[in-house]
């Protein structure tokens, strides 16, 4: 996290500078099954984030040493388009889009049923169209999404969602300013159904008292947004988009 | 699908569907399919398009960077046209670094580009001998349905018509449209069932032979060729192909030029 | 030791033994392995520190480099944490590029220092806007016996605490010990056995499930947090686990106290 | 292509600067089986370009997952020497050595009876050694001829040559100059005994009019290399260079 | 080697700089079994030189092509750690290390029983935490202790240990500014008991009478150094370090 | 031929030859095979050498580049000499990054290039403290047919005796010849059926053992030793190869005189 109370981010009423409330999300659109050639695909625009995933398999998974015996591997990369932030981003992977695409697929690989596949692969494909801030949550809750579409059993959705801290106080879903100068940052991946954590990241300053605040805001982010994931895969189902 | 496995049965079929002038999907010898174009959807690229082209899906943006120029075109801003071809597209594909499909595809829509002279270089100077611009054209394939090249080369000349030089960003003057005097449109013909048809389909391409692509101006010229893939051609099938590319050229002109300002 | 093989046997030992709260090498559930710490040992490192943790053997190094600084942060230094995780240190790791454990590695011990605030980028200005330091601590795994993360992140703060600034050497002024304001550190809880427990060890970490590693400061307040692995948790097992880290980051502050200075 | 008509490529007489005729091509020579070790090993000079090509093969085709069930692969390295030109070039592949190796590769396996060797490899190896102007077409009249040394059965021998514009006029066979400031340039793979084009770039400006006899130009350049390959062949098969 | 005469090295009386004599080694210290999950280890500390190598194996030889059928294939790594000398080291492996790896490789090859495990593979990480001069000859003396207390089995220990020249007179064992400063140096690897050489470089200007009397003080240092490698296993055996 | 298969056959018919004295190719114990030099045969390098050394075909490049010197040695120029064993020299050679054997070559040749003193740094200055020269070699191998370290030595040499300093092209002067003044050889021996022999072939080298290299100057000292492979040799083995070499080594050298100049 960057500033520590050296820039403004709240106004005098306690709203955001966009507007929202302390315990509001930015705006949250979903899309399942927009990808002709994959087995399974979202989009998932949240704020100015804009994610893609496409999701192939379960298949053979190769080369034999990445088989493991009792389950399936799940093979996920996250990738920033090179036009996805305000400088371009050269192409290929960077130490920190190997470690999001590492504790993502640990994520994933909590809810998957992977048991149901032993020695194959399932291929994860995030790509971030659009960055504002929290592209690995949006990410999340996109592959999600796009398991489902494939028709990968999952004992839950997955949603990615995170919460903050700016000028002292608990706020959910950082924007990119709050994101630039805020005090603290927690993405978490939340499965609604069984209020189950799956992925947790943080860094900055927070108490123990922040840190429950920003949980329970994490958990009412995650219940809107989980509402959205279905409706998308029954749109999906009830003959809605396919590209 | 890998490429161990050649498609004999499928090759057999487009064969026969070739006797009788057919095409796999229906489609007439020439005959595109359908498309959709949208411009500027890209919330951080200075120019952005997106093509839908079949089952195929493209998204091409553009960014701007300062570089200092090169010592024998001090007055000269530079262009960079890369593409990838990475495991969201397909199946097919592995990730790692740039195959050569992912490097052919951009070189190719670069010369394409490029050699149009569709961009004045002399425009991208911002202090000679000291600051101009380089523009990338990143093109980002996220679906591959077939017909890459087309669709990777409208995205590009679509999201170049689009863009905007970010000056104010970067200190030096006002944000300003990038001129783009020209349109050059590539068209690609593939041989499927013994014979070249435009506009290959994926399972066309599985079980078809050499590509040839051809890039053309908005006077007709031609501004780059690529033949790719294992195959032969006559000169008289080139001739043939050149005319039929014309003709889609001035209709996919006409689709972004319908798009941009 | 690959990970092919799903230790289904140690799995079942292990919830085995949770059930009688019991641990396969006698341990408390909440209790700590044996550890050393020495600090200074390299003689051409600025700042070092090995600790014996267990079986894991961990040694971190400090570095200091001339930069030019940022443009938005012109009397700012930086701070730069890789750990390398090389066949030296298991049977199971490969030569090749940094692996994604050690990037993760690596960037979680950054994390929990940076975020801290222990050290004052002001304080590695040389002449603004020309010259900053950057400090460089590479953390060198030479025996993974399990729990890394604490391992790691206790070497790099002693090593940090006795780091010396090479002013001379770089011809920038005298020498003078690197200012560490706050001493962060890091605890990790595993689940094995389906209960999370402390400090897990190597076979511990190969038949248990999902990892969580907490870095406090000195006041108690949280730094950074990060859930690895398969598996979930709950907000109340988080509670519990965050009450005792609270007690062995104390006792491990201590211990690093008891060594610098 | 660089300038356009910034820089003076022809004579008043409507020669070149180097005194070729418009459709004149540099002097070319052709020497097969030139290194010991390779299966099949050819060299040319073309005006200043050098290349020398070792074919080695057909083998087994290794890693697995390279081989084709119905026919051998073409494994094809365009490689410049570092000291090939002017500034030195650093040693690997670049983008644009794994272009030229790819559209080579594939012309190749347009000649090559590949369906003979089935799962298994011919490695071709093209080094350039001085690089003047048209070296990839250098690399595949080269290559052809190390792969008739080694006797691999093709369908015809394979030539490359190139046509371009320069001062709005079309040529045969660009030079260094004439690459650098001309207008247009298009090296073509050609067969002469059927008249198949199995290899075609393009990039400049051209009219449809001057296409036609830039192709033109080509075949006949063409037919004249054609001669010295089948030549090199048969002076190596009556017991010429082996080195 | 660096200059040549314009840096004293010798004092007045032709003693070196640090005191030793002509023929006199920093002090040696080393350690076996000093890593817990190693299969064999040790440690050395040389001057202010301190390397720790692991020893894994024999296992079986993966991916398969690597392997012998008649021997183990020695799997060596020298690796400087980033901290290891004045100005930090950038991570990963440089052309410097790859060949002392290959020739170190080879010297262990010869004294390994490698024909004892056909088709395997031993591991050895040398890893170095200090560098002042040598390092390389420090690497070969652990590694050969590593090996030992992995219980490999071998003809002899294997001595790395070093000569060179400064002021014209022949020195053992280069110190940091011997090595910077002075006209030769020759690194060997020696087997004690049966006088055999299986390590040598050198670079810098050496006479044939300067060789002979460097080859013997390399012998000398090494029976030196052999008493301290023996010393250190029969500690090990006799419950010694274990950490 | 991969390394997998240790030619056992091979071997036992070179010791049986050994033991009569005799090699497999019909020389003596310390006989070379035919070698031809060319010097200044390639267009682009400003100095250059073509080797064929039995079934060895070898050719090294000189390009000079400008550089920024040192700090610690404002005036004074730089020397790089690099290999590449290329799939182009042997069907055992695989693409991809440089090989240790690759490295190797290089390095050694390096050595005996540069630490026998033949080029002065100091002519290769500029303007001190701002430009001087970096003298580029690279070694090209086309066809392994066996000792690869001696041909890629003399190929160096030779090509750095016939290079000119292309002071014009860079405006920096007129073109001048390189000053080398002195001509390191190398020679390299290998156990072959269990003896040194000098100058081993593709076969000796398949069916032998260890590798002993040495660099002599003008005046017979030595400027660089390597030994490489598995196998050990013996003091007394040294002296004995030592004097051929310097045999060797003058003929070498004027050999090389013969050709430049």
């Amino acid at each position: 996290m960057g500033g520590y109370g050296d820039v403004k981010l709240l106004n005098d009423d306690g709203s955001r500078l966009d507007g929202r409330a302390i315990d509001e999300m930015r705006p949250v659109e979903i899309r399942a099954g927009v990808l002709p050639v994959a087995d399974g695909s979202a989009y998932v625009k949240h704020g100015l984030n804009e994610a893609i995933v496409a999701v192939y398999g379960p298949m053979e998974a190769h080369p034999r040493r990445i088989q493991l015996q009792d389950q399936a591997v799940l093979d996920v990369r996250y990738n920033m388009a090179p036009f996805s932030t305000s400088d371009r981003i050269r192409p290929g992977f960077n130490r920190r889009s190997r470690e999001i695409s590492k504790v993502t697929a640990e994520a994933l690989s909590s809810v998957v049923l992977v048991e149901r596949y032993p020695r194959s692969k399932i291929r994860v494909e995030i790509e971030i169209l659009s960055a504002e801030a929290g592209t690995r949550c949006v990410g999340i809750t996109a592959a999600a999404v796009a398991l489902a579409d494939a028709g990968i059993p999952m004992r839950d959705l997955l949603v990615g969602v995170a919460a903050g801290k700016v000028e002292d106080t608990v706020v959910l879903d950082l924007d990119k300013a709050e994101d630039n100068y805020g005090q603290a940052d927690l993405p978490m991946g939340i499965m609604p159904a069984t209020g189950e954590i799956a992925f947790m990241q943080m860094d900055g300053d927070l108490s123990m008292d922040e840190l429950n605040t920003a949980v329970e805001y994490c958990f009412k982010g995650a219940a809107d947004i989980y509402e959205l994931q279905k409706a998308a895969l029954k749109d999906r189902y009830n003959g809605g988009d396919s590209q | 699908m890998s490429t161990q496995t050649v498609p004999q049965l499928l090759r057999q079929q487009l064969a026969i569907l070739a006797e009788s002038d057919q095409r796999i999907d229906g489609r007439g010898r020439w005959e595109m399919r359908e498309i959709d174009l949208e411009v500027g959807c890209l919330y951080n690229a200075e120019g952005s398009a997106k093509v839908t082209w079949g089952d195929t899906v493209i998204y091409a943006g553009v960014k701007f960077e300062i570089r200092t120029p090169y010592d024998d075109r001090p007055a000269q801003g530079s262009l960079m046209c890369g593409s990838e071809l990475r495991p969201v597209a397909h199946r097919k594909y592995d990730p790692g670094p740039p195959s050569p499909e992912s490097i052919e595809l951009g070189r190719v829509v670069d010369r394409g580009i490029r050699e149009s002279g569709c961009i004045d270089m002399a425009n991208l100077c911002i202090v000679p001998g000291e600051k101009v611009w380089m523009v990338v054209i990143d093109i980002h394939v996220l679906s591959d349905g077939g017909n890459l090249f087309d669709a990777a080369g409208l995205a590009a000349i679509a999201a170049l018509r689009n863009a905007t030089v970010p000056a104010a960003r970067f200190d030096v003057g006002e944000d300003y449209q990038l001129p783009v005097s020209l349109t050059p449109i590539m068209t690609t013909f593939t041989r499927v069932g013994g014979r070249l048809v435009y506009d290959a389909n994926e399972e066309e391409e599985l079980g078809g032979d050499e590509r040839v692509s051809v890039t053309l101006g908005d006077t007709g010229a031609m501004h780059s060729m690529q033949k790719g893939l294992k195959g032969t051609f006559t000169p008289p099938e080139l001739a043939e192909i050149l005319d039929v590319a014309a003709e889609h050229c001035k209709n996919l002109r006409e689709l972004v030029d319908s798009k941009v300002n």
